[in-house]
């Protein structure tokens, strides 16, 4: 079992932690795994993104051309993972800030709009989560618990009265991208 | 009768580029002085910047001037050479204080005792902007940084390096002061020293410098508006503005405009 | 100890802490940053020397003092930075101290770029300062490893009184993956018997690296040879992938080496008889390995994230046998994992022919491909 | 009596940063959050009258990017 | 012009001199400090610039800021000095503009001695600064040719906006021999489309070696792979010594290889078939020439004054068609000829075995003749 | 009566090695007056030298304490290595001025805004002795040299740096003063100077230096009694002896012997 | 009356260099040109009486080649 | 043709210029020549030697372990070199400096009083002249006169003056020699 995730979007909406969480979650559940950011010129500002590869076995390149999953947090990240995922990947596309229909029909899309609810739960940081538990229905290796417990374990000792929140919007996230799922062509 | 009058534009020497600096940080608006000195002075067509290695690397894109990118701490030398061969054109360096107060402290010690008929800017925001935040031997005492994580401790540390106060005792140096970007008058006072300084290499008087009180928002964790308030409330005190060496045949220079 | 989730970076800072880094001298550059940072809060916490020099220049020289008397000591660098530490590099070497330095490295040359690369190989490996050295130099592919050789490198650097080099790309330093960390180990200063500590009645101790007399120049020349060639017999590390039937090799170190074994895994799953040889010493390197595989081997690719530098010691191992062909992508490029089964299918498809150069051959394949796939 | 200015705020380079509205002697400057520029910041205007083409604002803009204007009184020919 | 007794070092200063050197920038080092000293009295005298640097880091960022002007500039010091140059020379790689350094190379690592050596030749060739980037090495072994040749590393250094780099050893830098300059060249400053020295009414124009981008510091690194290609087709230069019928071949560069000339002559006086030849250019490498040779050798016998580095090239170059051997003196030491002589003599009695590792003999044979010398 | 009494005789803190300096060089004064120092104040036995590049390369081979050889201009760096693992030992370091004060410029610097807890000897005999006599930062402009054949010219050639001068700003620095060692007044204030050094550094009190002006007989080209003269007549005005910086702490420093 | 004093100098460090000579306030010394060190120098010595034992010539000796010794006259004891 | 001649002695004694009066002498004869200087450590003091190769032909190696000719201006250079000489070979030895007879009878060894003969013709920096003019016996492919040809072409101008005493001191060391080899036992 392997699979490549990437998670893109602005600074600033959360991409490395959003991966950072689904790494600790496979972890915990004895899997291989690497995540792998991008870093940025050595200054301030632009977009961000990181890879997370999961794996039963040693882990060969922690990169991914075409990867099978995929979080969009932004337009610039849906039009460049779109062209890019593989045929039959999911795509998880942050509804908020994306308005333009899917091109590809080879692809799930799946669209969340992530900043409405995290909004909605008080806190828009949250919106990366949103998208990370959406993203569970295209991976099951990884269970909505999984996440939680991951948060529970790793989250730093100051932000840990935001768990519940957190669980939420992962929540939230997860049930919406399942009524989007039965919506998606297979 | 009133007619329409332009009170104030972008200079034009410099390009269209918008800059890479964070929000509010002051390297842009040290840009933009040496900018206007330079047209003022009508030499953007014979100058040579240096740009250094920190968030001002990329100063060649802005200056509609030639340029060259010299390696971490080394823009002192660079412009020595340029200086050396092309002594009609105008050279300055424009460096941070990592740049130049830390890596770059022997070439620029150097190139001021050497009395070379360079200027250089120097931008004094008491950290490593480009990497992220560590200390610069700028950085005030018990300031926090990313390598100083529990603020600067002067017993393992070190005390921070005045710069201007150190360069003029060299006799090389022809000008050499320390203004502040930090409010609409002390920028005025800024643009002045700047033309100073140029003016001092134009009339081959020596090495000129000005250190420019700049701020870092971003890895200071301010707003750009509380930022101004630290310069003037913290930087200002440890480093006292002022005239620290203006050489007697600098001093006859007058200036209009 | 269970596995946590390590950033590269830190990982080695922490894994360096549990090896009984006594002091760190260093300086900030991208990739590698949060190694000094990590180890501003770590080693005033635990009481041990951390000083940010002024420069890459100061940060060496101030470990040559600090390993002078004995103690434990490193700095961390990258590219430009290390090119700034090689005088300092040959000094350490000709005294004969241990020290150990870790460059992650990024695109170059000159300033370049921030990105993963592999490019400084033939500086840790063979160039860099002046005079003839060896130096021992370990290239990690993955967190775990980087935090594994970590430890040996002051263990090697010790028992070998030689420099030893950790060269890894930006990616690993950046890098998070699931890693264990060793218990801390105790601090104990050793009194070695070169070490220039204050004389403290015994003989009075001198560390240098003047040798006046050419003939005793030499014969320290010679010394650290003689003492190379045991490190050469003891202490070469490579990992093997499917090595036992494979008709093809793949040869490449760190990332490389890793994205290669994707590329290995998936050329397998077609059938194609290939295998992997990932060194891990690239310094001492594993020559003997290549040198029995040539008998089994039909040809070898070279995988690098630069120009082709380690290639030449793959060359220097296989000797003509058989042919050697080169893949790499410098300037910060890290390649993904299908361009190199691209090349392992080429070397399946033949014919292949054994050429002094195989560089010549990869630049054209690149020019071809990249203008298509950089417009 | 003030002169009488106005200022233009390019979109291309204004960050937001607000350094303008803290000089401008006059106030009467604010970010407009009722608009984004291309790269996603609020830029700088003048929300009322009372500009005094003082120039201010454009001393301290790290961005160089006001341009300000002035309304001025023909006064009585300057000899040259 | 008619001969004159030219000091090595001496020679060269005013040979760039000639050659229409705008600007030195160099820090005193023995064996070279001849070349500074002397261009501090005549270039003043011409009305040229002349810098005593604060060190040879500034140096050669001195040169790097001239050169980016189009100015014909130069620096020169000796191995730990150039050991600081390697950060401002790989810029001056990625900036893709020329300028000359001669390195007086002297016994090392570290502060070593100021004996005449060849140690670094790795560094020079292959590894030094950070990063891939070619640069042009040349060799001389004589006055005359140190003086023909610091006017071709101007042009060439020009021609492909590279860098050209002189190694010599002390010896040559101390030496006098009758030698001829060439007449005094102009100096023309030449507007080339790349220098920056002032727009002064034309585009602006900017030198830097930053590609943020991978993609565009890949493309950079494979422009400077693909005129490295043209100077290995146009550049190679060497120079043989009876190699129409030879059997065995010396290969050494400069000192090392005149010295063998000498041997190589009294073994022929013997009736021994064997040649020399004797790189120019060590980089680009005469690989094709040894290519060549392989055909009609039975033996190769590399000679240097290190401990085996041009070695690999040879060895890169036969590629274990016939053995390959190898003699150095390292540290400081030159050989006296009849030690070549008694290495070539063994050549011939045989028998050779082709070896991955020439150097491991060697140093058994090392240990066993000082262990003779040297009580 | 009187009987036999010793006073004065070679310190125990120096070997037996006669040293390779030229006839009159003061660099053997200096080298005196430190043993002296350190045997006086008994810490010869927990002393760490840190030899220069520079005629005094061999300064290990003289003192009978531990020593190190650093590179060129970088023995502040490795001292403050040295000090940083032992603390309680004395770390110093002997360099002359073309290694403290041309390529070591940045290393200096830094040990002292650190006020990293070493003792600099600062050898300042105007030239390079070591490679033969070329120009150092500190010599006298107009005076002739093998990289200066007509004299220093300061257009061309930069003027003096005036070390002391320049480091006293610095906040790290405890104790700074210049010395000479053309006379016997002059060697007796040297190494009181000397002494102060040490226990500053032996109390923490921050960077420690002395700078000595001294001779170079074979490169100046003359006798070493001549030199001497020259160095009162001509080094002394151009350097001027004194105290630079003695911070509050150090002066409280009683010594007693 | 000035106290009396002698010194020996070590031929293994003297190197000739006349700084003693010069400095020695009693004038007694001189190099001594009928001698030759192992290193080829002729080393100072004093020539005639008047030595004081000041050490003077100690001080200045940069090779450290000076042993002084001094008569004293027993005073009387004086308070520890 | 090629011929080899170490010169060695003090540092002060002209060792290397009498090298390179031999060395300018070969060059204006129309031969190779080689002069190589043993250049001590980076300070001052101590010996000094020179190495002088003449040829017919391209010189290869500029120096030479066991030299045919050998000039020794002191004692340690006359211990030195008399055991290092080519058999055969020819050693101009300074009588002035030098108190015991030769252990070799394989060489000739020519003894020249060359500081008395400087001092009698009134400046002792002229002990090396004599030296080299007594080493023309040995080297007929130089004349005398080739060397007051290259001392005139060669000499710095300042030193012009100096001509007809360096021509007395080549001369008498020449004269000596041949008078003392009439002695040596081939
Ligand atoms: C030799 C070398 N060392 C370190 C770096 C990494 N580096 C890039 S910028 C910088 C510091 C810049 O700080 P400063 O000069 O203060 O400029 P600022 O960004 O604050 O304007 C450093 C350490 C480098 N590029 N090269
Ligand atoms: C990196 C490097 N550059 C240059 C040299 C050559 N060098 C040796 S000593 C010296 C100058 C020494 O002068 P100074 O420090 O004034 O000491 P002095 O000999 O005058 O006492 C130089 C340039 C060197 N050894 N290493
Ligand atoms: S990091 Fe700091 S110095 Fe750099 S651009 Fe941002 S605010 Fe300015
Ligand atoms: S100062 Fe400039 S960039 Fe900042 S808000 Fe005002 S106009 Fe915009
Ligand atoms: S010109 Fe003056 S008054 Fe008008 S907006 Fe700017 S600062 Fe305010
Ligand atoms: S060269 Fe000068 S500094 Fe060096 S030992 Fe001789 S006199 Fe002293
Ligand atoms: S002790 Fe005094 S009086 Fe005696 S020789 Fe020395 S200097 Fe002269
Ligand atoms: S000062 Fe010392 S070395 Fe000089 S002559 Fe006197 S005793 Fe001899
Ligand atoms: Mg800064
Ligand atoms: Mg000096």
């Amino acid at each position: 079992m392997q699979k490549e995730i990437i998670i893109a979007g602005f600074g600033g909406q959360g991409v490395l932690f959003g991966g950072q969480v689904l790494a600790y979650a496979a972890m915990d559940n004895g899997l291989n795994v690497t995540w792998i950011p991008s870093y940025g010129p050595e200054m301030r500002g632009g977009t961000a993104n990181c890879t997370v590869v999961i794996a039963d076995r040693e882990i060969g390149s922690p990169l991914v051309k075409n990867p099978p999953l995929a979080v969009a947090l932004n337009l610039p990240s849906f039009d460049k993972y779109e062209e890019m995922l593989a045929p039959g990947g999911t795509l998880v596309v942050n509804q908020s800030m994306v308005d333009r229909a899917p091109k590809r029909n080879d692809i799930h899309v799946i669209f969340v709009p992530c900043n409405e609810i995290a909004e909605e739960i008080g806190d828009r940081r949250l919106l990366n989560m949103t998208a990370v538990g959406a993203l569970l229905t295209a991976l099951p290796e990884i269970k909505l618990e999984d996440l939680e417990k991951a948060l529970e374990n790793h989250l730093p000792e100051k932000h840990k009265k935001l768990l519940p929140k957190n669980f939420e919007a992962l929540k939230r996230g997860f049930v919406h991208a399942q009524k989007e799922w039965d919506k998606v062509p297979a | 009768m009133t007619t329409d009058n332009l009170v104030y534009e972008r200079p034009e020497a410099f390009t269209e580029t918008p800059t890479h600096y964070c929000p509010g940080c002051t390297h842009g608006v040290a840009h933009r002085l040496v900018a206007e000195v330079l047209e003022e002075m009508g030499v953007v067509n014979k100058t040579v910047g240096v740009a250094p290695v920190g968030c001002s690397v990329f100063a060649y894109n802005y200056f509609d001037a030639d340029f060259v990118e010299a390696p971490h701490g080394r823009a002192p030398a660079m412009a020595t050479g340029i200086k050396r061969v092309l002594p009609d054109r105008v050279v300055f360096t424009y460096q941070g204080d990592g740049d130049l107060a830390s890596i770059g402290m022997g070439e620029i010690v150097h190139a001021a005792a050497r009395g070379e008929n360079i200027t250089v800017i120097f931008i004094n925001n008491a950290n490593y902007g480009m990497t992220g935040g560590q200390m610069a031997p700028t950085t005030l005492p018990g300031m926090k940084t990313t390598s100083s994580p529990n603020g600067r401790d002067v017993e393992t540390q070190g005390y921070p390096i005045k710069v201007s106060e150190m360069l003029s005792t060299l006799d090389g140096v022809g000008y050499c002061v320390r203004r502040s970007l930090h409010d609409p008058k002390n920028i005025r006072l800024a643009k002045k020293a700047i033309r100073a300084a140029f003016e001092t290499q134009m009339r081959g008087l020596g090495f000129s410098m000005v250190e420019l009180l700049s701020t870092c928002p971003t890895n200071w964790g301010m707003t750009p508006v509380a930022s101004m308030k630290f310069v003037a409330e913290h930087m200002v005190p440890a480093y006292p503005l002022g005239d620290y060496k203006v050489s007697d045949a600098v001093k006859q220079i007058k200036v209009q405009g | 100890m269970p596995k946590e989730l390590w950033k590269g970076n830190e990982a080695i800072a922490e894994a360096a802490v549990r090896a009984g880094l006594e002091a760190y001298f260093g300086y900030p550059i991208t990739p590698q940053t949060e190694i000094l940072e990590y180890l501003s809060r770590r080693m005033p916490e635990l009481g041990r020397a951390f000083v940010q020099a002024e420069s890459e220049l100061g940060a060496i020289n101030m470990v040559y003092g600090a390993a002078c008397t004995g103690a434990r000591v490193m700095s961390s660098s990258s590219s430009p930075g290390v090119s700034l530490m090689m005088e300092g590099l040959s000094y350490i070497a000709g005294t004969e101290i241990p020290a150990v330095l870790v460059n992650v490295m990024r695109g170059g040359p000159g300033l370049g770029n921030i990105a993963p690369a592999q490019s400084d190989y033939n500086q840790a490996v063979r160039g860099g300062g002046h005079g003839d050295y060896p130096r021992i130099v370990l290239a990690p592919a993955s967190v775990q490893e980087a935090i594994d050789l970590m430890a040996l490198s002051f263990d090697l650097a010790e028992k070998y009184r030689m420099i030893a080099m950790m060269i890894l790309d930006g990616s690993v330093g950046q890098m998070m993956e699931p890693a264990e960390m060793p218990a801390m180990r105790e601090i104990r200063r050793r009194d070695y018997e070169w070490a220039v500590n204050g004389a403290m009645n015994r003989e009075r101790r001198i560390l240098t690296s003047i040798y006046l007399n050419p003939l005793d120049e030499e014969k320290t020349n010679l010394r650290l040879a003689e003492r190379w060639n045991e490190v050469k017999t003891n202490e070469v590390r490579y990992k093997e992938y499917f090595l036992d039937d494979a008709k093809y090799v793949v040869v490449g170190f760190g990332t490389a080496g890793r994205v290669a074994l994707s590329a290995v895994r998936e050329a397998r799953a077609h059938g194609v008889k290939v295998g992997l040889l990932r060194p891990i010493t690239v310094s001492p390197f594993p020559y003997e390995a290549l040198n029995q595989l040539t008998g089994q081997v039909e040809a070898f690719l070279v995988v690098e994230m630069n120009a082709g530098q380690m290639l030449d010691d793959v060359q220097l191992a296989v000797r003509g046998r058989v042919p050697v062909e080169f893949y790499g992508r410098p300037g910060g490029v890290v390649p993904f994992h299908d361009e190199i089964l691209d090349e392992i299918r080429r070397l399946v498809s033949g014919p292949l022919a054994v050429s002094s150069n195989p560089r010549d051959s990869w630049l054209t394949r690149m020019y071809r491909n990249l203008k298509i796939a950089v417009p | 009596m003030a002169a009488k200015g106005w200022i233009e705020v390019s979109d291309v380079y204004c960050k937001g940063c607000e350094l303008c509205i803290s000089a401008c002697p006059q106030e009467v400057m604010e970010l407009d959050m009722t608009r984004l520029t291309p790269k996603g910041y609020h830029p700088a205007h003048t929300f009322k009258d009372g500009c005094t083409g003082c120039a201010i604002c454009a001393l301290v803009c790290p961005d160089a990017a006001i341009t300000v204007y002035r309304e001025i009184t023909k006064a009585a020919p300057v000899p040259a």
